[in-house]
C-alpha cells in the first residue's frame, strides 16, 4: 500500500519534471542556442563574468561570486554549519564511557606512523587551498573539507587522540567573527554590507582582490573547525 | 538611516560571539539572545516609519539590485521583523529562568540563530537567499526540539528532520528551475520576467517551491511533522516555533504564490487547502488529552485560517491573515509559556492534571485564560478583530462558495471554542487530582523571571484587542506589500 | 545524439533525485533513509550544475591562458550548489546523531518499530 | 566526450540503485560514495572545478566517514 502511493508520488513528480522540461528549455545551453544570450545583460553569469575580474581582482570568478556577490549565502551557509556542529554536539553531549587511554585498541604501527606523518602534510595543503581560493579553484569550503579529512585520519589512526574541542569552538567563533566584522567594516566605510573595501592589488598575485583573501581563510578557518567537531563528536571522540 | 542589514549581521555576529562566552563563563551567555533581539527590537521600530513611506532596499558589496543580494525591507518585512524580536524577546528573557539549569550557550546561540534566520526570512528579496534563511531557522529548530534528547523529542526531531529534509531539496529544484528560465535569482526580477515563458513550466516550478516551503509553514498534507515536534521540545522553544516559525513558513509561500508568481488562478485551490488544515487541526485538537499536543494541533487549525484569508486575496482578506498572525503569535507564545511552569510543577502534560491550577497558580492560569479566548476569538482580545477582518473579507466577495467556506471555517472555530472552554473551566471549577500534586507546596506559582515576560504578552493581548488601530494601521501598507507586484518590482529594481 | 547531448546531465540529476526519492518513502530504515535524503542532495546538485553548462565552455576561472570572459559557463550554479553541499553535509550529521541517540533509545533503527507518539 | 560522460551518468545511477537496494548499510555507504565520486567527475567535466573539488572531499570523503562512524554506533544490517 505504502510502495505504492509512494511510486505514484514519484511518477507524479517526473511527470511534473518531464513537462517542465518539455514546455520551455532550461539552462544556459538552451539559452545559447535560442541565441537569448546574445542580447541580455539580465543574465546573472554573463554579467559576473564580464564584471568580476575588473571589479573585485580575483580571477577566480567562482570565489568572487561566493564571497562577494552571494556574501551574504556564504554568511548563512557557515551559520547552517555551525547550527549543525552545535547540534550535533548538543545531541552527542551524553558522553559514552570513555575508554582510558591504555585500553584503546591501537592501530597498528605503520598505519600510526603513517598518520602522523600525513596529518600536518594534509594541513599544508588545505592551508594552501584555502589561502589560495581566489586564484584556483578552491577556497574556504574545499580546504576546510581537506583539513576534516586529516582529522578523520588522527580518528583512525591514532585512537585516543582527540582534538581539543574548546580550541575548535574558539577557533569557529572567531573566524566568525571575523566574517561578520568584516562585512560591517564595509557597511561602515562605504555604505553597504560585504563591500570590498582593500586595494584590489595586482591580478594574480597572492595578495589582491581585497578582503576576498581575508573572507575565504576566515570561512576556510571556520568550515575546518566545524566539519572537524562534527567529524570528531560522531566518531566518538569529541568533547 | 541605518541599513536593514544589521537586523541579520548582528544576531548572527552575537551568535558566533555567544559560545566562545560559553567557554569564559557559565553565566553570560544566557543574556545574550535577550540583549541581540531588544537589539532588533529598537532598530526595527527606528526602521518602520521609512519603510512605510517606501521600501528600504538595501544592497550588498555595493551593486544596486539585482545584480547582488538585496533586501527589501517593506512594511510586511519589517512588521514581521518588530514581532519578531518583540516575541523573540519576550521568550529569550522568559528561557534564562525556564531553561536556567539545563541550558548551556549551545541553546542560546541556537535559539539565537533561529531568530535570525527567521528575521533573514522576512526581509530578503532575494530567492537562494531565503532558501538559505529558511535552512538556518529550520535546521536550528531540528537541533533544539531534540535538545533534551528525551525519548519523544529525538523521535520527533527524526520526523521533522527527514520531512525538512526532503522539502527543502524540493524547494531548492524549484530554484534551479527559475534560474534556467531566467537566469536570475532577484525576486523582483523574476516577477517581471515570469509572463515570459509558458505558464506550464513556470507552475512546475512554482509546485516544488510551494511544497518545500509548505512543509515549514504546516499546511494540510505537510504537516505531520508538527504535533509530535511542538509537543516535545522545551516550552520555550515550542512557543517560539508555534508562534514565530510556522509564520516565516507561510511569509515564505505567500511571497512567492503572490509576488513572484503572482497566481491568481490557484487561490481558491488555497482557500480549500486552508480550510481542510483548518479543520483537521480543530477536529484533532478536540481529541486530545496531552495539553501541548492540543495546542499544537491548535496552532495548526489557525494556520489553516491564515492559509483560507490569504486564499480569499483581497486586500481585506489579507489584512485579516497578518492580524490574525500577529494575534496568533502572542497568544500561542503565552499559551505555550503559561504552560511550560505549569506543567513543570505538575510534572504532568495530561490535562486532568492541570484541575484546579486556577488557585495554585493564579497569574499563569489568568493568563492562559486570556491567550486561550484570544484565541476563540472573544472580544476584547486580540484575536476578535483579526477573525472578524477574515469573515467580513469573505463575505465581501459577494460569491457563494466563499460564503459556504466561511460558514464551515466558523464551524473550526466553533470546536476550538468548545475545547479550549472545556480547559479552561477545568482551571478554575474542578477540583485539584488527588495524585497529582501531592508533591507540591503552597507557594507553586512560577517565577518572577517567568510572569513578567508571561505578563507582558497578556497585557499586549488585551491591549492591541482593546485598541486595534494600533496594528491596523499598519496592515493596509503590508498587505499591499504583499499583493502589489508591480509596485514591489517598481521599488527593487527602479523601473 | 543532440537529445542525448542536451539531456544526459537532467536525466543523470533526476534519476538520482527521484531513486532518493524512493529510498526515503519506502524504506524504514533510518539510515537508509538519511542514504536517500543524500541521493537526492546530490541529484540537486548535479542539475543546478547542469543549468549553467554551455557546451564547449570553459571554466569560469581567468589565468594566462584565458583572458577573456567569452564562453565562460555560467559560475552563479556553481556557487549555489557550493552553498548546497555543505547546508546538505550539515543536515547530514545532524540526521546521523538524531540517528545514534534513537538507536540508544530504542535499539532499532526501523521506524515502522518505533511509534511512541502518533497523529 | 558525451559518450564518456553518459557512462559515468550511468555508472552513477546504477550505483544509486545499489545504494537504493543493498540490505547492507555499509554497502549501501560505499555506493553512495561511488555516486558521489562519479558525480564529482561529471562535475570537472561540466566546467565546475570548484564544485567538483568540493564534492570529492565532502560528498565522497567525509560524508562516507560520518556514515560509517554513526553506522559503528548503531547497527550494519537493514
Amino acid at each position: 500500500m505504502r510502495t505504492v502511493v509512494s511510486l505514484m508520488l514519484i511518477a507524479i513528480v517526473a511527470a511534473g519534471i518531464i513537462v517542465s522540461l518539455s514546455q520551455a528549455p532550461v539552462g544556459a545551453e538552451a539559452a545559447r542556442q535560442e541565441g537569448r544570450l546574445k542580447q541580455d545583460d539580465v543574465n546573472f553569469g554573463r554579467y559576473y563574468n564580464n564584471r568580476a575580474l575588473e571589479e573585485t581582482g580575483a580571477a577566480n570568478v567562482v570565489a568572487s561570486v561566493v564571497v562577494s556577490y552571494r556574501g551574504l549565502d556564504t554568511l548563512g551557509e557557515v551559520a547552517v554549519l555551525f547550527i549543525a556542529a552545535l547540534g550535533v554536539a548538543t545531541l552527542l553531549r551524553t558522553k559514552q564511557e570513555r575508554k582510558p587511554k591504555g585500553e584503546v585498541e591501537q592501530a597498528s604501527l605503520i598505519v600510526f606512523t603513517g598518520c602522523r606523518f600525513l596529518f600536518p602534510l594534509i594541513l599544508l595543503f588545505a592551508a594552501y587551498i584555502f589561502a589560495h581560493g581566489h586564484l584556483t579553484p578552491g577556497g574556504g569550503f574545499q580546504g576546510g573539507a581537506v583539513t576534516a579529512s586529516g582529522f578523520v585520519l588522527i580518528y583512525l589512526g591514532c585512537r585516543g587522540r582527540a582534538v581539543g574541542a574548546k580550541q575548535l569552538s574558539a577557533t569557529e567563533s572567531l573566524s566568525g567573527l571575523v566574517f561578520v566584522i568584516t562585512g560591517l567594516v564595509g557597511l561602515a566605510l562605504g555604505g553597504s554590507f560585504l563591500l570590498n573595501f582593500l586595494p584590489r592589488g595586482t591580478t594574480y598575485a597572492l595578495f589582491s582582490a581585497g578582503v576576498i583573501p581575508i573572507i575565504y581563510i576566515a570561512i576556510g578557518l571556520k568550515v575546518s573547525s566545524e566539519l572537524g567537531g562534527i567529524v570528531g563528536t560522531l566518531a566518538g571522540e569529541g568533547e | 538611516m541605518v541599513s536593514p542589514i544589521i537586523l541579520i549581521a548582528v544576531p548572527l555576529g552575537l551568535a558566533f560571539l555567544t559560545t566562545l562566552l560559553g567557554l569564559l563563563s557559565e553565566k553570560l551567555p544566557k543574556y545574550i539572545p535577550a540583549v541581540a533581539m531588544a537589539f532588533n527590537l529598537v532598530v526595527s521600530i527606528r526602521l518602520l516609519p521609512h519603510a512605510l513611506q517606501a521600501p528600504i532596499v538595501a544592497k550588498t558589496v555595493g551593486l544596486s539590485p539585482p545584480f547582488s543580494i538585496h533586501l527589501v525591507a517593506g512594511p510586511l518585512g519589517m512588521m514581521l521583523s518588530v514581532l519578531i524580536s518583540l516575541v523573540g524577546l519576550v521568550i529569550a528573557a522568559y528561557a534564562i529562568g525556564y531553561m536556567g539549569r539545563e541550558a548551556r550557550s549551545r541553546y542560546h546561540a541556537l535559539y539565537l540563530l533561529l531568530l535570525t534566520g527567521a528575521t533573514g526570512v522576512v526581509l530578503t528579496g532575494d530567492l537562494f537567499n531565503l532558501f538559505v534563511f529558511f535552512e538556518i531557522l529550520c535546521i536550528s529548530s531540528y537541533a533544539l526540539v531534540g535538545y533534551r534528547g528525551d525519548k519523544p523529542g529525538i523521535e520527533s526531531a527524526a520526523k521533522y528532520l527527514i520531512q525538512g529534509a526532503v522539502g527543502s531539496s524540493l524547494a531548492l529544484v524549484g530554484i534551479g528551475f527559475l534560474y534556467g528560465l531566467f537566469g536570475t535569482l532577484s525576486m523582483a526580477d523574476i516577477a517581471r520576467n515570469i509572463t515570459s515563458v509558458s505558464p506550464m513550466a513556470v507552475f512546475i516550478s512554482m509546485a516544488f517551491l510551494v511544497t518545500g516551503f509548505g512543509v515549514e509553514a504546516a499546511v494540510f498534507p505537510l504537516n505531520a511533522w508538527l504535533p509530535d515536534a511542538h509537543s516535545s521540545a522545551p516550552s520555550s522553544i515550542s512557543a517560539i516555533l508555534s508562534g514565530i516559525a510556522i509564520k516565516a513558513g507561510i511569509y515564505a509561500v505567500a511571497r512567492v504564490v503572490f509576488t513572484v508568481y503572482g497566481a491568481d488562478a490557484i487561490l481558491v485551490f488555497v482557500a480549500v487547502v486552508g480550510l481542510v488544515t483548518l479543520l483537521v487541526g480543530e477536529m484533532s485538537a478536540f481529541r486530545q488529552k496531552n495539553i501541548k499536543r492540543l495546542l499544537a494541533y491548535s496552532s495548526i487549525g489557525q494556520m489553516g485560517l491564515i492559509v483560507f484569508a490569504l486564499g480569499l486575496a483581497s486586500a481585506r482578506g489579507v489584512e485579516g491573515a497578518l492580524f490574525l498572525v500577529v494575534s496568533h503569535a502572542f497568544a500561542k507564545a503565552l499559551l505555550f509559556l503559561s504552560t511550560g511552569y505549569m506543567i513543570y510543577r505538575t510534572g504532568s502534560m495530561e490535562i486532568s492534571s492541570l484541575h484546579g491550577m486556577g488557585r495554585r497558580m493564579p497569574v499563569s492560569s489568568l493568563c492562559f485564560t486570556i491567550a486561550a479566548f484570544s484565541l476563540i476569538g472573544l472580544p476584547p482580545f486580540i484575536g476578535f478583530p483579526g477573525k472578524f477582518m477574515i469573515i467580513s473579507a469573505a463575505l465581501a466577495k459577494a460569491d457563494t462558495l466563499f460564503t459556504v467556506l466561511i460558514a464551515i471555517a466558523l464551524f473550526g472555530t466553533v470546536v476550538e471554542g468548545a475545547y479550549f472552554f472545556r480547559i479552561v473551566q477545568g482551571l478554575y471549577f474542578k477540583a485539584v487530582p488527588e495524585d497529582a500534586g501531592a508533591n507540591l507546596g503552597e507557594d507553586v506559582e512560577a517565577p518572577l523571571s517567568a510572569l513578567v515576560p508571561i505578563c507582558v504578552l497578556a497585557v499586549a493581548i488585551v491591549a492591541v484587542g482593546v485598541c486595534p488601530y494600533v496594528l491596523t494601521r499598519y496592515l493596509g501598507a503590508a498587505a499591499a506589500d504583499l499583493l502589489d507586484r508591480a509596485a514591489y518590482i517598481r521599488h527593487v529594481l527602479g523601473v | 545524439m543532440s537529445f542525448l547531448e542536451n539531456y544526459i546531465h537532467y536525466l543523470g540529476s533526476f534519476g538520482l533525485i527521484l531513486i532518493g526519492l524512493y529510498v526515503v518513502l519506502v524504506k524504514s530504515n533510518l539510515v537508509k533513509v538519511i542514504i536517500g535524503i543524500n541521493l537526492i542532495d546530490t541529484g540537486v546538485n548535479l542539475f543546478l550544475i547542469s543549468v549553467g553548462y554551455i557546451r564547449m565552455g570553459t571554466a569560469p576561472i581567468f589565468s594566462r591562458a584565458t583572458t577573456t570572459a567569452e564562453g565562460m559557463v555560467d559560475p552563479v550554479p556553481q556557487a549555489l550548489v557550493l552553498t548546497a553541499i555543505v547546508i546538505g553535509v550539515s543536515v547530514l550529521g545532524l540526521a546521523l546523531s538524531v540517528a545514534i541517540r534513537l538507536y540508544g533509545h530504542y535499539g532499532t533503527l526501523d521506524l515502522r518499530k518505533i511509534r511512541d507518539l502518533k497523529w | 566526450m558525451i559518450a564518456f560522460q553518459t557512462f559515468l551518468v550511468l555508472v552513477m545511477i546504477v550505483a544509486a540503485l545499489r545504494a537504493a537496494r543493498a540490505k547492507d548499510l555499509m554497502d549501501a555507504v560505499i555506493a553512495c560514495a561511488l555516486v558521489s565520486l562519479m558525480a564529482s567527475i561529471i562535475f570537472y567535466f561540466l566546467h565546475a572545478p570548484d564544485v567538483a573539488m568540493a564534492e570529492a572531499a565532502i560528498g565522497a570523503g567525509l560524508t562516507a566517514a560520518i556514515f560509517i562512524f554513526a553506522i559503528n554506533r548503531t547497527e550494519r544490517r537493514e
